[in-house]
């Protein structure tokens, strides 16, 4: 009745997988089950190695799956932990991707975004919508959860900046090719920002329904410190996103700025 | 009848009894712009703009304890000269009052941020009650010395309403409000956060990064009703409400307390609207009309004994 | 696995760590040994006793907010002479150990008191730190050098443990806290209610007769947690957690903090028999069995950052 | 979800009766409605008056009626209201009667006690239970809730200290000529303490199942300061009680022994 006394689900690493040289993906074993919906996500806390966001790649009653790129301090040494250690989960937090909308889905991660899209990937295999996965990354060894994608039997198709595998180029322009041999009704997109933009102009350009999973600095997790706004238009990515209607945030700082960890407005270089 | 729920408050003009508490809507700019748009609200406090820019704390910055929450951001802001030009730019967009929050270490700083944030404001709210940033905040907060000096300077370079923030973690807040009259200030906001913490059991280690942090929300509205109506007994300058305020019962309990108007900060956890500010004057102005006052301004400090 | 649960507390052998807080027993021999057939109850402390008797304040002494309590009893006691009959009555009738409390106002009755109630008491706690009686409590704890004069005048005349109950109202609980360790307390029990307050909407007037109260229960406890942990690291001799604790969860919390063993006071509220004791107890065994520690003790003061 | 936030229930007094010269009922209308059990009592609070315990004499929905002696100052304070004042409540507090036992019904109503026993009549009449009610007073002006319980259709005995209506005597003694007469299996007392002692010993005496309503000084009326402690057993009449089996109680303070205000141990005189 008052709240969340034990703050922290405790969380046992069973196994980390590492998916790249920069990404892992740890399988937690939760002590209590967590209701998660595909796009919210986690605030993860090591003692000591500080928390951050992440939004989970797998949710299945007490498993669930993070799938991590080390970036800076705490991310590595999440990524880094080893079968037996503990960590602690809170939330979930966000709104989620609304999967309710008609029509096929074309899914598009970039960089560990492809990991995190496939609770909403399974969600509408559930459901019997017909999707699509293009997966990127700078070369061959730099692609994130495919192999777990293949198995769970997704349609997937590949882009390498550098060829190494599937089609020759960004994300966006693959984007642009399988758009124009067949409609999709819905886009669901995380990865880099600069990436995601590209991604969201296109679908406006084309009548598609585009979700994007967007990126800010997350402190409370729970909308009242105000860190992770996205301006001018002042919406909190842990409250009001992560995933926005692409239509909604074109034309604001998405893509463009974001605000550092002392809020001030800087470049998003990603 | 529509009672009338405007209010006066140190001079400036209130549509809406309702202020945004300082802290809650970060350093965006977007956010205060966003929060102006909604007709309850009456006016907003800034993030508290120190000196020098902070990153504040690392995660994990927040607790949500049911009963309230605990947190140590650590004053994150990106320094006054900057937030200066963002607040500029935004200025024209809003129609309701901008009340600056500053939090000068000592009278130096007070006076170069108030002479440089004139401009950018219609009113100064001087914080000097944070409880868990070192130099900052309460540890000059709780001196009564140091509260007049820094007020006293603060005062001289601005003839904005100048409202001090005050703190409960001290022995005697009357004290140091009266410090804080006597240097000019124009009017008290009451309460910060008191000094708290939180040990996760399983991980054995406090929760916070800092160790400490603030606990606002549900759980510190009886203090908060506490010392509005200590300072409404000892000073004739107006207080301005704030702790645990989720609604309208609280609200009124603090105006009946001797409030003049009301913050709202933790209650916006979790919202992704503002709708807690249009449920609270909903739920005033009703008690209003059953109540049978005209005014908001009838019922200020009516709970004092006579 | 049965993990010992015995702590030694300042010379005191308590069979469990968690004994029942000042006042919430009143003046009830009756209650005090029913509560002490509770085999989960390690101590009692009685109801702070005065000089002289108080018959307390008038009705309403008491507001349950949901998330914590007020109180304004006003210390209502038969006075130390009378109290010392009734204690001696009882004392071979419990098994555990009683701790007695004393509201002395100066060094003088504090001395007297001490004199006439070694006999029929295994400790003393003074209780310096109620928020809410004029001249006893607050008055005389929030001041470092009336807490160390009344100390050592209580040391003088009792060889028994000692400790003392510090309150949250003041700048700086660590500095009230040394000067009774100086003076020669043993230990030290934190916290008491913090000073606040209760308005009815509708009545539009303070509830308690006395128009300010102590908050107590689940609203204090991050603020125990933090004066706990805040004593651990500068003070040696042992502290008694207390304040909201109503679960295992909260009692762990203290302990990690730095707290030897717990006092439960408001979380009996409601309850017709002391089951909330054998619950608690219960918890904490079942923590210790699932993180692998073989006693009580092992945990104490364990989330302190190294 | 946090808590009564009202604190109190706010009530209107709708009609002020005078039963006798010392005591008064007043018919409130609540502003929410309050669940009570016969039995349950409510903490009475008028500013500036003060807050006194009262076991309601009706409970219905939005109406209650208190039935009040005057004894002191906040009791006369509120047995003095008029009509269109305003008085606050908190509560239902403490056990209320057992009703579930088999069995005819004694009650025994001494002073404002039979107005307190009327919710309980009403209960067992509605389960079909059979019952007699006993009021005694010390002159036939002392009578309190008669007609109310004759308006009930109450099957009502009466005793008068001075003979001035009915049995000529005390309750105790009128109690003893009954229970000679027809056996009850319960008796339920609310009244005078040496009056309920002496019914609860004649009970015992006679093996019936004796229930009584205590009074003890109420502060908080929530079981956690003691002030309404019953001892040696220590029992808290607003919690443990204010309705006890007078088994359980028979031996102790009961009868002899209270607490005053300052929790000092001083003998019971009524
Ligand atoms: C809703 C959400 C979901 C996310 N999901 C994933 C995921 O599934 N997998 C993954 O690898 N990453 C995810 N991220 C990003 C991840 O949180 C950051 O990479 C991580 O916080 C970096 O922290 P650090 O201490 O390792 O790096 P630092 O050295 O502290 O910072 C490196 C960069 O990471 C970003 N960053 C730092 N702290 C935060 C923070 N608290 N919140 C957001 N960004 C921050 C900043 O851009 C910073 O410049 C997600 C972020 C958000 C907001
Ligand atoms: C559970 C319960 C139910 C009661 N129901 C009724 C009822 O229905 N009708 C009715 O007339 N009376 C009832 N009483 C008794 C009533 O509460 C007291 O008569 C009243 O509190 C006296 O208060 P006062 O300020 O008028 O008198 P005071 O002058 O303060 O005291 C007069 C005497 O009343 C008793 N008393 C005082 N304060 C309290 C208190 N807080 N709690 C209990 N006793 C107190 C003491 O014996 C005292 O000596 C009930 C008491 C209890 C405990
Ligand atoms: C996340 C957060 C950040 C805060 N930051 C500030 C701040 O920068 N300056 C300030 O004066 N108060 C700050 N506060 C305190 C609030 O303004 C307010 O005084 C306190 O939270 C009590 O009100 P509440 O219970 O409505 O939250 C902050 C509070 C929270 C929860
Ligand atoms: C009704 C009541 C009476 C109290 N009386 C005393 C007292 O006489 N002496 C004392 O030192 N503390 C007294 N306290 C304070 C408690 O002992 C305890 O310090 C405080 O309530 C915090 O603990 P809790 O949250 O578990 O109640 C009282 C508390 C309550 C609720
Ligand atoms: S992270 Fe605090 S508001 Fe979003
Ligand atoms: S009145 Fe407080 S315990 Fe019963």
């Amino acid at each position: 009745m008052f709240g969340k006394l034990h703050y922290y689900v405790e969380a046992e690493v069973v196994r980390n997988i590492s998916e790249t040289s920069r990404v892992n993906t740890l399988v937690l074993k939760l002590g209590q089950c967590m209701d998660i919906k595909p796009g919210q996500f986690l605030m993860v806390w090591r003692p000591s190695d500080g928390e951050i966001p992440i939004t989970p790649s797998l949710t299945q009653e007490d498993t669930v799956c993070l799938t991590i790129e080390k970036v800076g301090f705490t991310s590595s040494r999440l990524a880094g932990l080893k079968a037996g250690e503990k960590i602690f989960l809170r939330g979930p937090y966000g709104n989620g991707f609304n999967l309710e909308y008609p029509g096929k889905y074309l899914l598009v991660g970039g960089g560990t975004g492809a990991a995190s899209l496939t609770p909403a990937y399974l969600k509408l295999v559930e459901k019997g919508v017909q999707t699509l996965f293009l997966v990127g990354g700078r070369n061959s060894d730099n692609l994130v959860y495919v192999n777990k994608l293949r198995e769970l039997k997704a349609n997937i198709r590949i882009a390498t900046d550098d060829g190494s595998l599937g089609f020759h180029g960004t994300l966006p322009e693959f984007f642009k090719e399988i758009i124009a041999e067949s409609f999709f009704e819905n886009v669901l997109t995380i990865g880099p920002e600069k990436m995601m933009v590209k991604i969201a102009e296109e679908c406006h350009r084309n009548g598609i329904r585009c979700q994007v999973s967007l990126v800010r600095i997350v402190k409370c997790g729970i909308g009242f410190c105000g860190s992770c706004a996205l301006d001018p238009v002042g919406l909190r990515v842990c409250v009001d996103g992560p995933v926005f209607n692409a239509e909604e945030i074109l034309g604001t700082d998405f893509g463009a700025y974001m605000r550092n960890e002392a809020g001030r407005r800087v470049e998003v270089t990603l | 009848m529509h009672p009338d729920m405007k209010v006066e408050l140190a001079g400036l003009a209130l549509r809406s009894p309702l202020i945004v508490a300082s802290g809650v809507l970060g350093s965006s700019t977007g956010l205060i712009k966003r929060v102006s748009e909604n007709n309850s609200v009456g006016a907003v406090v800034t993030k508290t703009v120190t000196y020098n820019p902070r990153n504040g704390y690392e995660n994990p910055t927040a607790v949500d304890l049911g009963f309230g929450f605990l947190n140590a951001m650590g004053l994150p802001n990106p320094g006054y000269l900057d937030y200066k030009n963002e607040l500029a730019e935004l200025r024209d967009k809003i129609e309701i009052p901008l009340i600056v929050s500053i939090g000068p270490s000592n009278s130096e700083e007070a006076a170069e941020m108030v002479k440089a944030l004139n401009d950018v404001s219609d009113a100064f709210e001087l914080n000097l009650s944070c409880p868990h940033t070192e130099k900052l905040g309460l540890e000059v907060g709780s001196d009564p010395e140091k509260v007049r000096s820094i007020t006293a300077s603060t005062r001289k370079y601005t003839s904005k309403p100048l409202f001090i923030k005050v703190s409960p973690n001290v022995t005697d807040v009357v004290e140091i409000a009266r410090a804080a009259v006597e240097a000019g200030v124009d009017a008290i906001t009451a309460i910060n956060t008191l000094k708290s913490m939180a040990i996760d059991v399983n991980a054995m280690k406090p929760v916070l990064s800092n160790t400490y942090g603030g606990l606002s929300g549900r759980a510190i509205h009886p203090i908060a009703v506490r010392i509005v109506y200590e300072l409404y007994e000892a000073l004739e300058v107006p207080i301005v409400g704030c702790g645990g305020v989720y609604d309208w019962k609280d609200a009124i309990e603090l105006i009946l307390a001797g409030a003049s108007a009301i913050q709202v900060g933790s209650a916006i956890a979790y919202s992704n609207d503002f709708k807690i500010f249009n449920d609270i004057e909903k739920g005033v102005n009703d008690y209003l009309v059953n109540k049978g006052f005209g005014s908001i301004k009838n019922i200020i400090g009516l709970a004092h004994k006579c």
